[in-house]
C-alpha cells in the first residue's frame, strides 16, 4: 500500500515540505485515482504525480500545464467536485487537497490527450484577435455560426443544478484591518497589536506567513518560520488581535468598507454539519494596511506555453513547500535576480538545473559564486526564444540578445530540459489600493506599476508597494502598523525592526517580448499572443481598453494578472510611448473570481424576501386560505372548503360564493395589511388639509373621512379614510402597498417642508389587527360580538368611528365600505385579533358569516366602480379616475399647482369608465386593448385599456370591468372593441357607468 | 478601405495579417465642422453615421475626452429589445430593433446580433396583468410579442425556479422571440468605421472644455485641442450630460446614477436567452465568449462613478439567485458601474433643446445601448431637418413642463423609481 | 458600502437609509404664486453635479430622521451630514 | 400610586410566536448552547415624542412615575426593575415592561398634554431574547453595528437593520440582548436567528 503510494508519487522528494506524510490523501483527476498528502493542493499532488498536462486552452486547445503556484494561474482551471457541488474553472492551485477530491480537466473532447478543437490551432493565423467582426455576416445568418461559437468557447461546464451547501454573513470592525499575513502583514500586526488598537488581520491561505513559508530565507539568523512562528505566538496572545485565516479580501468599496471571502469548509469533501461553505465577510475599518504581495510575470516568447513552464517563483514554492519536483532538467530564464534565487534554491535541493538564462549581462558576484559552485551553467545576454516539445516541455532554444533587446543572433543553441522557470519581474498587487480609488504609478526602476495617492485610508506597504526585499517588507510593515496606531490614538510602542540576510539586488531591465517567430502568448489563458496585441495597434485599437477589449487581453479568470502588464507594455512599444502614458486598465473587484452563493447568504428560497404575516393568520391558514403576496405580507386570496382541491373553478366557485355570501348575508376579511397611521399633535388637521386634496378641517369628531392623496407632479398617489378620533388625534389608513411610502412621504413633508407644524406620526400597522365586516347582516352580527350591544344608524351613522370594547378588549369601530354593502371595519390590539376574529366568526355562524379574500373584495370593489391597483398605476390623474370631487379649491396642497398642465387637461386622455360585453358573457383580461376598429392596420390607433375586471360578477351575473378610454363617461352607451392579440381574443364591449352597482349608494345604510 | 468578409480573412491570413487597415483614423480636428456631435459612444457615432449616409452631410466631427466607445457603449449588459408599453418609446425603439436586424450587414461588422429572445417573468397576478397591457399594446404596434403561462416558461426555461421552495411563484412571462443581445463593443467600432469611411472625423482624446455662444447659437466649441466652429452640435454623452450642460448655464431633468454590471466566469453554454426576474431586479443572458452577464438595479444614489458598492450587488445576487438557484456556486470574475443618465420619467429625452443649435440626446436611463442605432437614425434626422422624426417627435425635453411625461412604470419625477 | 454619520445615531451603513436626492431643491414657500417655471424647476430639474452634491437621506431602519448629506458624487466620499436646516455646503466651503 | 386602578382586558394575549418555538438544544452543541433564545411576552409598550426638546415638567413627570430619568443620548436606554425607557428618535421614547398594569392610560393619566404624542404600541413589537457566549457574534451576522464589548455596552440600543429587517436592538447584560421586531414578521425574525445560531449550538427556552 504505502509503496504503491510512492509510485505514484515519482515527483515527491524524500524529505522536507510541509506536508504531512503520514496522512495521505486518495483524489481522482480526470477519473484516475491518485494519492497525495495532507497539505498539498490540487496542483502539488498533480505535480507530484507527474501529470504535467492539465488542461486545454481557451482558442487553439493548446496543451497546457500548471504554470503558477498561486491564485494567478492561468491555466490549471478544472472541474472540481460532482454533480450538484461541481465547481467550473477552479484553480488547482488554490485547491487544499481533501480526502474524494475529483477533478476534471475542461475545454477539451474527447479528452485532454486527443482534444478535437486543436484544429484551432493550425489555422492559428485566421484567428487572429477580432476575426469574428469581419465575418459570419452573411447567410444563413449570425445566429447559424453564434451556435458553434458559442460551443467553441466557454471553458468548464454547469449543471445549474441546486446548490446542496449554505453560506453566511458577517459584519466586522476594527481599528485596523491588515490584510496579508506575509511578512509585511504580520510585522504590521505586531506593532499595531501592541499599541492596544482593535486589529483584525486576514490572510488568504491556511498557513500565515506568506511568501516567508516557502522561502528559505533568515530573519534574524533563524529561518524564517521560526519567527512566523514566534510573531504568531505573541499575537494570539494579544485580545484586541483577531486572525482570519483562508479568508481572501476581494474588494475594497467606499467609506473603507473591505469585503472578503472566508472558505469555512473548501477545503473539506463537505461542509460540517451545522456549518457552512464560505462566509462573507463586510469589514468596516478605519486604517486599512494593503500587504497583499505581489504577482511574478511570465516572459513572452514563442511557444512559452507548454506544459513544463511555470513561473520561478512557482517551481521553488512546490519544491519547498511541497517537496515536489517539478522537473529533472531545469532551466530558468530571467531578467532579474529571481532566477538566481530560483537556481540556487532547487539545485541545493539536488534537483539538476542546467543552466541560468539571463538577458541582462551583468550579476553580482554572490550569485556567480553560487552558482559556479553548484555547477549550474551562466547564460548571460541571451533569451529563451524557442520551446519543443508537445504534452510535456522537452529542450529550448537559446540564443543571444542584442543590447537594445529588439534583435536576437542568428545562432542558437538547443538545451534539453523539463522544467522552465521564468521570471519577467514581479508585478505589485495593487488591486485593492485601486478599488478604493487610486490610480497606480508606473515605475521604471522595478518596471512594475506601483501604488500612488492615497484616496481613502488605504495604506500599501510591502511588496504590494514595490518593496520586494524581505527587509523592506517588514520594515514597512512594522513601520505602517506603529504609525497608524498612533494616528488613531492609541500608544506608541517601541520596536525593533529584525535583521535579514539578502545579497544586494541588480536591477531588473525590463524585457516585455523577446524577438522571433512563433506564437508568443501573452495572455496564455485567453490565448492572445504578441501578434495580436500589434494587429490590434495596426487596426487603430490602440488604448489599453481597446486593446483589451479587442484581443480578450486579461479577461479571463485571472483578469490578466500574469499578463496585463506585458501586454499594456508591449503596446507602449508598439505605439513608441511612454508604458506611463499608455497607462494600464482598471482594476475592477473582485479580486478573485467570487461564488455567488455568499453574496446571497442565507435569503435564499423561502428567505429571499421576509414574509409578514397578520395576527389572524393562523385561522386563515386552518380554514383553507390560499394566500397570495401583497408585498411581503401574505393575505387569503380565497379560502377552499373541505374536499375542494386548488383548481381554477374551485377558486371560481370559492369566490364567488364568498361575495354571494357577502351581499347576501354578511362575510368578513381580514384587512390588517391596510397601512395604519396615528396622527397626533395641535396642527394635525392643518397637515392633513395639505396633504390630502379635500378639506379636512371640518372633519368632526368621531368622523372618518375618505382622502385622496397626489405627488407633487400631480399624479395620484394613495387614498384611504382617515378618521377623527379627538380634537387633536386622528387615525390614518393607507392602500398596504403604499403604507411605507405614505409614511416617509408625511415624514419628509413635517421634517423638511413644514417643521413648525406641531404634529407627531408614527406607523400603528402592526399595533392593530383588523377585519372589515361586510353586509346585510353584518350590524347583527357585530352587535352580538360586542359589548357595548348597539350599532344602530344614531349609534355609529355612516363614516362614524367609536372606540368600544369586545369581551373587555379595547376596539375601534369604523362604519366604512370598501363594498358597498353595510359595513364595519374592527381595528383591536394585533394579540387580540385571533381572538377577536373568531368570536365575530362564532357570533356570524348563524347568520351564515364568511370569510372572504383578496379576490371577492376585489370583485365587490370593481362591481362599486372603486379604483384601486390597476387604475392607480402611478400615471393616472384624479380626473383620469372621476375623482375631481375630491379636489379642493379652496386650499393648497400637494400636487393641486401641476393639475392644469397642458397635458393633463388634454381632452384625450383616457379617463375612467365601466365596460360590459357585449354579449353579457365574455370574459374580457385586464390588460385588454381598447380599439375602434380591431381590423384596423398597424401600429393600431388605441383608445384606452382594461385596467381590472371580473370575469363574473356574481352579483350581476356577467363580466364587468373597469377602464381608462378616451373620452371616458361621455362615451357612455357607446360600444368598442376589447382586443387581446396575445390570447387571441377581440370582444365588442360597452361602454357603461364604472359603478355597476347600488349606484344610489342604498346598500350602505343595511 | 477594405471590405471584411471571410475572403479577407484568409487573404490576410496569408499575409501574416500585415496588410489589415486601420479600422478608423486618428484625424487633427479641422477649424469648423457643420455638425459636431460631442461624444464618441455608440450614440454619438451612429448618428454622425447615420447624418453623413442618410442625409448627405460631410463635414461632420464626432468629439470623443477619452477613447471611442469607453462609456456606457462598453459597459452594459447588451440587451436588445423594444418590449415597451407606452406608444412614444414602442415605436422608437421597434424602429431601432428594426434597425439592428440589419446592422452588421449595413456596417460590414459583426455586432453579433443575437436573436436569442427575450423573456420578462411575472411573479404575480398584477405582473402577469402589466405584462398583458404591453404585451398587446406591443402586438398592436407592430412588436412581437408572445405571453407564456407557467408550464410554457418551465418547458422554454426548465432551470428557473419553479420549485416549491420559491419565495414568489413564476406566473409567467412576456416573450418577445426578436429581442436578444449584441456585441457592445462592436457596435461603437461599427459604427466608427462606418462613419469614418464615409468621412467623418472621429476625434479621439478631445475633452470638451467650454463653449462660446453668439445669441442663442453655439459658435464655438472649447476643447483641449483647440476651438472648433460648429454649425450645430449635438450632445450624446450619456452620465456627463449634465456636466456638459452646466457649461452652457442649462440644467436638465436629469440626475447621473451607477449601474453595476457583472460577468461570471466562462462557461459552455447553458443559458440561451435572456430572462429578466419579475419578483426582483435582476437579468441575466450568456456572452458568446461563455460568462454569464447580469445586472440588476441602479445603486440609489446619484454618481458620477463607474464602481458601485457592495449591498447592491447584495441584491442583485440575492434576486438572481432567487430566479436560478443554480447559480450559487459559479463565479463572479468583475462587475463595474457604469454612469446612466436617469431622467425624471425613466425615458430618453432626444431632440432640440432651449438653444438653436443644439440638439439633445440624452436621458437613456437603461435604455441607451438597444437604442444605438435608433437613436443615431432619428437624432441625425433631428440635427439634418431642425426638427424631431415623429418617432422622437414625443421624447421631447418640454414633456415634463406641459404634463406628458412618458412614464413607462409609474414611478414619478423621482430617478431612482425608474 | 457609504457610511453616513446620522446626526443623532451615529455612522451607519448606507443600507439603513432610503436615498431621497437633491436637497437643494426647496418647495415654492407660497405655493400659491409660484409660477410654472418653479414648479417645474422644483420638481423635474436638477444640478446633477459632478463633485459635492448636497442631498437627503433618511435613516429609515434607524431614528427615521431624513439627514442632509454632503458627498462627492465622483468618489462617495460622505463630506459632512447633518439636519434638514443645516447649509452643509456653506459651512464646508468656510471650513475649507 | 396604586396600579389596581388601571384594568387589563381579562382575554390572555397571543404572541405572532405561540406555538413556533420548540424547545430544545439545536444545531452543533459541543457542551454547552452558545446562544439562548426566548422570547418575552407580554410586554407593555408605549411611545412618548413631545415636540421641542423635552420640557422640565415632563421629565419630572416620567422621573416621578418610574423612578429614574428618561435616557436623552441617542443609542441609550434607563432601566429599572421592571421598565426600561429607550431613546429611539430625536424627542421620542419607548417605555417598556412587562405587561403586569395597564401602562398606556398610566402614563395618559399622567401626561396631559396635546404637543406630546402617547402611542400604545405594546402589539406592534415582538421581543426575543438572546443569551450566551456567542451573542455579540450572532448579532454581527445580520446588523453592521459594532457589538464589541467595550464599543456596546450594557443598556446600548440601536435600531438597525437586522436581517434585513428593522429592528431595536437593547442589550441587556454582559451577553443578553433583547431584539424588537415588528409583530408581522416575528416568525421570520425567529428563524433567522435560529439558522444564525445553528453553528454556536442554541437552546430554545
Amino acid at each position: 500500500m504505502f509503496s504503491k503510494k510512492n509510485k505514484q508519487q515519482t515527483r515527491r522528494l524524500s524529505s522536507g515540505g510541509l506536508i504531512n506524510r503520514s496522512k495521505p490523501i486518495g483524489f481522482k483527476f480526470d477519473g484516475k485515482p491518485l494519492m497525495g498528502y495532507d497539505g498539498d493542493t490540487l496542483a502539488s499532488a498533480l505535480l507530484a504525480n507527474n501529470i504535467k498536462l492539465v488542461g486545454r486552452s481557451f482558442k487553439y486547445h493548446r496543451p497546457r500545464g500548471i504554470y503558477t503556484a498561486g491564485t494567478e494561474e492561468p491555466n490549471a482551471l478544472m472541474a472540481l467536485r460532482t454533480n450538484a457541488r461541481i465547481e467550473p474553472n477552479t484553480r488547482a492551485t488554490n485547491i487544499e487537497l481533501f480526502d474524494g477530491l475529483e477533478a476534471k480537466s475542461q475545454n477539451r473532447w474527447p479528452n485532454l490527450f486527443f482534444d478535437f478543437m486543436q484544429i484551432n490551432n493550425l489555422a492559428g493565423p485566421l484567428f487572429t484577435a477580432g476575426f469574428y467582426y469581419k465575418t459570419f455576416m452573411g447567410i444563413p445568418g449570425w445566429h447559424f455560426y453564434e451556435h458553434f461559437i458559442r460551443k467553441a468557447a466557454g471553458m468548464g461546464s454547469t449543471n445549474l443544478a441546486r446548490d446542496p451547501d449554505t453560506y453566511d454573513k458577517k459584519n466586522a470592525f476594527c481599528d485596523i484591518l491588515i490584510i496579508g499575513g506575509g511578512p509585511t502583514g504580520l510585522s504590521a500586526a505586531l506593532t499595531a497589536g501592541r499599541s492596544g488598537a482593535r486589529v483584525l488581520l486576514i490572510d488568504s491561505s491556511k498557513l500565515l506567513g506568506g511568501q516567508l513559508i516557502w522561502e528559505l530565507d533568515q530573519i534574524d539568523g533563524r529561518p524564517a518560520f521560526q519567527w512566523i512562528e514566534s510573531a504568531l505566538e505573541e499575537l494570539k496572545e494579544m485580545k484586541n488581535v483577531t486572525i482570519a485565516q483562508r479568508t481572501t479580501a476581494f474588494g475594497y468599496y467606499d467609506s473603507n468598507v473591505v469585503n472578503a471571502i472566508e472558505s469555512v469548509s473548501d477545503h473539506l469533501p463537505t461542509p460540517d454539519p451545522h456549518s457552512v461553505r464560505q462566509r462573507l465577510w463586510q469589514i468596516r475599518a478605519q486604517k486599512v494596511i494593503i500587504a497583499t504581495g505581489a504577482t511574478e510575470r511570465p516572459l513572452v516568447f514563442s511557444n512559452n506555453d507548454r506544459p513544463g513552464i511555470m513561473l520561478a517563483s512557482a517551481a521553488r514554492r512546490y519544491v519547498n513547500q511541497f517537496a515536489v519536483k517539478p522537473g529533472n532538467r531545469v532551466v530558468i530564464f530571467a531578467n532579474n535576480d529571481d532566477g538566481y534565487k530560483t537556481a540556487v534554491n532547487l539545485a541545493e535541493k539536488d534537483i539538476d538545473v542546467r543552466a541560468v538564462v539571463d538577458s541582462r549581462t551583468h550579476v553580482n558576484q554572490f550569485w556567480k559564486t553560487k552558482l559556479d559552485k553548484l555547477g549550474v551553467e551562466l547564460i548571460l545576454g541571451s533569451a529563451v526564444i524557442n520551446t519543443h516539445g508537445h504534452f510535456g516541455l522537452t529542450g529550448i532554444d537559446i540564443a543571444s540578445l542584442s543590447s537594445d533587446q529588439k534583435s536576437i543572433g542568428s545562432q542558437s543553441s538547443f538545451m534539453s530540459a523539463d522544467l522552465l522557470a521564468i521570471s519577467g519581474g514581479w508585478s505589485p498587487n495593487v488591486h485593492l489600493y485601486c478599488h478604493a480609488g487610486g490610480r497606480p504609478q508606473y515605475e521604471a526602476s522595478i518596471a512594475a506599476f506601483i501604488p500612488g495617492v492615497r484616496s481613502q485610508s488605504e495604506y500599501p506597504a510591502g511588496a504590494s508597494n514595490g518593496a520586494f526585499s524581505l527587509i523592506d517588507c517588514v520594515t514597512e510593515g512594522t513601520n505602517c502598523g506603529s504609525q497608524l496606531a498612533t494616528e488613531l490614538g492609541f500608544s506608541k510602542t517601541i520596536f525593533s525592526i529584525p535583521k535579514t540576510d539578502e545579497p544586494t539586488v541588480t536591477p531588473i531591465k525590463a524585457l516585455w517580448r523577446i524577438p522571433g517567430k512563433g506564437k508568443k502568448f501573452v495572455d496564455i489563458q485567453d490565448d492572445v499572443t504578441e501578434s495580436d496585441i500589434k494587429l490590434a495597434h495596426q487596426e487603430g485599437y490602440i488604448s489599453v481598453e481597446h486593446l483589451k477589449r479587442y484581443t480578450t487581453l486579461g479577461m479571463g479568470t485571472d483578469q490578466g494578472k500574469t499578463s496585463n502588464m506585458n501586454g499594456h507594455a508591449i503596446m507602449a512599444e508598439e505605439r513608441g510611448e511612454a508604458i506611463e502614458t499608455v497607462g494600464t486598465t482598471m482594476f475592477r473587484p473582485p479580486y478573485i473570481p467570487i461564488a455567488m452563493g455568499p453574496l446571497a447568504g442565507r435569503d435564499i428560497g423561502q428567505s429571499y424576501s421576509a414574509k409578514r404575516k397578520s395576527a389572524i393568520h393562523n385561522w386563515h391558514h386552518e380554514n383553507g386560505a390560499i394566500f397570495v403576496d401583497a408585498g411581503q405580507w401574505l393575505r387569503p386570496q380565497y379560502y377552499l372548503r373541505n374536499g375542494e382541491t386548488n383548481t381554477t373553478e374551485n377558486m371560481d366557485v370559492a369566490i364567488t360564493r364568498e361575495v354571494q355570501g357577502t351581499r347576501g348575508n354578511v362575510g368578513m376579511v381580514d384587512v390588517s395589511t391596510l397601512g395604519k397611521i396615528d396622527i397626533q399633535g395641535a396642527d394635525s388637521g392643518e397637515f392633513l388639509n395639505r396633504i390630502y386634496t379635500n378639506g379636512w378641517t371640518k372633519l368632526a369628531i368621531g368622523k372618518a373621512r375618505y382622502g385622496l392623496m397626489l405627488r407633487e407632479d400631480g399624479i395620484v398617489f394613495d387614498d384611504g379614510t382617515t378618521s377623527r378620533l379627538s380634537e387633536h388625534h386622528y387615525f390614518m389608513t393607507t392602500t398596504t402597498s403604499n403604507a411605507a411610502s405614505v409614511l416617509s412621504h408625511m415624514e419628509y413633508c413635517l421634517q423638511i417642508h413644514w417643521p413648525d407644524l406641531d404634529v407627531k406620526i408614527s406607523s400603528v400597522t402592526e399595533q392593530w389587527a383588523a377585519m372589515a365586516i361586510a353586509g346585510p347582516k353584518s350590524r347583527d352580527v357585530l352587535e352580538k360580538s360586542i359589548d357595548e350591544k348597539n350599532l344602530s344608524n344614531e349609534a355609529l351613522p355612516f363614516m362614524g368611528v367609536k372606540q368600544i370594547s369586545i369581551d373587555g378588549i379595547p376596539a375601534l369601530i369604523f362604519r366604512i365600505s370598501f363594498s358597498g354593502e353595510l359595513a364595519y371595519e374592527v381595528n383591536v390590539p394585533a394579540d387580540y385579533g385571533e381572538y377577536v376574529w373568531r368570536r365575530i366568526m362564532k357570533k356570524g355562524k348563524t347568520d351564515n358569516i364568511i370569510p372572504y379574500g383578496t379576490e371577492a373584495m376585489a370583485i365587490m370593489r370593481i362591481e362599486k366602480g372603486h379604483v384601486a391597483g390597476g387604475e392607480l398605476d402611478g400615471r393616472t390623474t384624479p380626473d383620469d379616475l372621476g375623482l375631481n370631487k375630491l379636489i379642493s379649491s379652496k386650499k393648497e396642497f400637494i400636487g393641486r399647482r401641476l393639475l392644469n398642465r397642458e397635458g393633463f387637461i388634454d381632452p384625450n386622455r383616457p379617463k375612467l369608465v365601466g365596460l360590459i360585453p357585449i354579449d353579457g358573457k365574455s370574459r374580457i383580461r385586464t390588460g385588454s386593448i381598447l380599439v375602434k376598429d380591431p381590423n384596423a392596420s398597424l401600429p393600431m390607433p388605441k383608445l384606452g385599456h382594461v385596467s381590472s375586471g371580473a370575469y363574473l360578477s356574481p352579483t350581476l351575473k356577467h363580466p364587468i370591468s373597469l377602464g381608462l378610454i378616451k373620452g371616458g363617461t361621455d362615451r357612455i352607451g357607446e360600444t368598442v372593441w376589447a382586443t387581446s392579440p396575445l390570447h387571441g381574443e377581440t370582444n365588442e364591449v360597452k361602454i357603461v357607468d364604472p359603478v355597476f352597482y347600488d349606484k344610489q349608494g342604498e346598500r350602505l345604510n343595511g | 478601405m477594405s471590405k471584411y468578409s471571410v475572403l479577407s480573412l484568409i487573404k490576410n491570413a496569408f499575409n501574416d495579417n500585415r496588410n489589415w487597415e486601420r479600422a478608423w483614423r486618428d484625424p487633427e480636428p479641422k477649424k469648423n465642422y457643420d455638425v459636431i456631435i460631442i461624444g464618441a459612444g455608440g450614440h454619438g457615432l451612429a448618428s454622425a453615421f447615420y447624418l453623413a449616409k442618410n442625409h448627405g452631410i460631410k463635414n461632420i466631427a464626432v468629439l470623443e475626452k477619452g477613447y471611442l466607445g469607453g462609456g456606457n457603449t462598453g459597459r452594459n449588459t447588451t440587451i436588445v429589445r423594444s418590449n415597451y408599453m407606452l406608444d412614444e418609446n414602442a415605436l422608437f425603439y421597434e424602429k431601432s430593433l428594426k434597425l439592428w436586424e440589419q446592422l452588421s450587414h449595413e456596417l460590414n461588422f459583426n455586432v453579433m446580433f443575437s436573436q436569442r429572445g427575450v423573456l420578462n417573468l411575472a411573479n404575480s397576478d398584477s405582473q402577469m396583468d402589466a405584462i398583458t397591457r404591453r404585451g398587446n399594446t406591443m402586438r398592436l404596434n407592430g412588436i412581437d410579442a408572445e405571453l407564456l403561462d407557467r408550464r410554457q416558461v418551465e418547458k422554454m426555461i426548465p432551470y428557473l425556479d419553479f420549485s416549491d421552495t420559491a419565495r414568489f411563484q413564476i406566473k409567467g412571462g412576456l416573450l418577445q422571440r426578436r429581442g436578444g443581445t449584441a456585441r457592445h463593443d462592436a457596435v461603437a467600432w461599427g459604427f466608427a468605421r462606418g462613419a469614418d469611411q464615409l468621412g467623418v472625423d472621429i476625434i479621439q482624446n478631445c475633452e470638451v472644455t467650454g463653449f462660446k455662444t453668439k445669441g442663442n447659437n453655439i459658435e464655438i466649441v472649447e476643447t483641449s485641442r483647440g476651438p472648433i466652429g460648429c454649425g450645430k452640435v449635438g450632445f450624446a454623452v450619456a452620465g456627463s450630460t449634465g456636466h456638459l450642460a452646466s457649461k452652457l448655464g442649462m440644467k436638465l431633468p436629469i440626475e447621473s446614477h451607477v449601474l453595476q454590471a457583472f460577468v461570471s466566469e466562462p462557461l459552455k453554454p447553458i443559458i440561451d436567452h435572456v430572462v429578466t426576474f419579475g419578483a426582483g431586479h435582476f437579468y441575466i443572458s450568456q456572452s458568446d465568449k461563455g460568462g454569464l452577464v447580469f445586472g440588476g438595479d441602479i445603486d440609489m444614489y446619484n454618481s458620477y462613478a463607474q464602481k458601485g458598492n457592495l449591498p447592491l450587488i447584495e441584491d442583485v445576487v440575492t434576486a438572481g439567485l432567487a430566479m436560478i438557484p443554480g447559480l450559487s456556486r459559479l463565479r463572479i470574475v468583475r462587475h463595474w458601474g457604469g454612469i446612466m443618465d436617469m431622467s425624471m420619467d425613466g425615458s430618453p429625452i432626444i431632440g432640440k433643446s432651449p438653444i438653436d443649435n443644439l440638439y439633445l440626446n440624452c436621458g437613456w436611463c437603461y435604455g441607451g445601448f438597444k437604442a444605438t442605432p435608433g437613436s443615431g437614425w432619428v437624432f441625425a434626422h433631428t440635427i439634418a431637418n431642425d426638427a424631431p422624426h415623429e418617432l422622437n417627435a414625443g421624447l421631447n425635453f418640454d414633456r415634463f413642463r406641459v404634463g406628458r411625461s412618458v412614464d413607462e412604470n409609474g414611478g414619478g419625477p423621482v430617478p431612482n423609481r425608474h | 458600502m457609504i457610511r453616513i454619520k446620522c446626526p443623532y445615531c451615529g455612522l451607519r451603513d448606507h443600507s439603513e437609509f432610503n436615498y431621497i436626492g437633491d436637497a437643494t431643491k426647496l418647495r415654492p414657500v407660497n405655493p400659491e404664486v409660484a409660477n410654472d417655471d418653479e414648479w417645474f424647476d422644483y420638481i423635474y430639474v436638477r444640478d446633477n453635479p459632478r463633485g459635492v452634491h448636497q442631498e437627503y437621506w433618511q435613516h429609515i431602519t434607524g431614528c427615521r430622521s431624513y439627514v442632509k448629506v454632503l458627498r462627492n458624487t465622483v468618489t462617495h466620499e460622505v463630506l459632512k451630514t447633518g439636519l434638514p436646516s443645516d447649509d452643509l455646503l456653506f459651512s464646508y466651503e468656510a471650513e475649507k | 400610586m396604586a396600579d389596581k386602578t388601571y384594568i387589563l382586558p381579562p382575554i390572555k394575549r397571543l404572541s405572532a410566536l405561540a406555538g413556533q418555538i420548540e424547545s430544545g438544544r439545536f444545531g452543533n452543541i459541543k457542551t454547552e448552547p452558545g446562544i439562548f433564545i426566548k422570547e418575552n411576552h407580554p410586554l407593555s409598550i408605549v411611545q412618548l415624542e413631545t415636540r421641542e426638546p423635552p420640557a422640565k415638567d415632563f421629565l419630572t413627570v416620567i422621573k416621578n412615575l418610574f423612578e429614574f430619568d428618561v435616557p436623552l443620548s441617542p443609542n441609550t436606554s434607563s432601566v429599572s426593575d421592571k421598565t426600561r425607557i429607550i431613546w429611539t428618535g430625536p424627542n421620542r421614547w419607548l417605555i417598556i415592561e412587562p405587561e403586569t398594569r395597564d401602562l398606556i392610560s398610566l402614563v395618559k393619566s399622567q401626561i396631559n398634554e396635546t404637543s406630546i404624542s402617547i402611542v400604545d404600541l405594546s402589539h406592534a413589537r415582538s421581543s426575543i431574547e438572546i443569551d450566551g457566549s456567542m451573542t455579540r457574534d450572532l448579532l454581527l451576522k445580520g446588523a453592521a453595528i459594532d457589538f464589541h464589548p467595550e464599543a456596546f455596552l450594557i443598556n446600548h440600543c440601536v435600531q438597525t437593520t437586522f436581517f434585513n429587517l428593522s429592528a431595536l436592538i437593547c442589550c441587556l447584560d454582559e451577553n443578553r440582548f433583547n431584539i424588537f421586531i415588528a409583530r408581522g414578521f416575528a416568525l421570520d425574525l425567529l428563524q433567522k436567528v435560529q439558522e444564525a445560531a445553528e453553528e454556536f449550538g442554541y437552546e430554545t427556552l
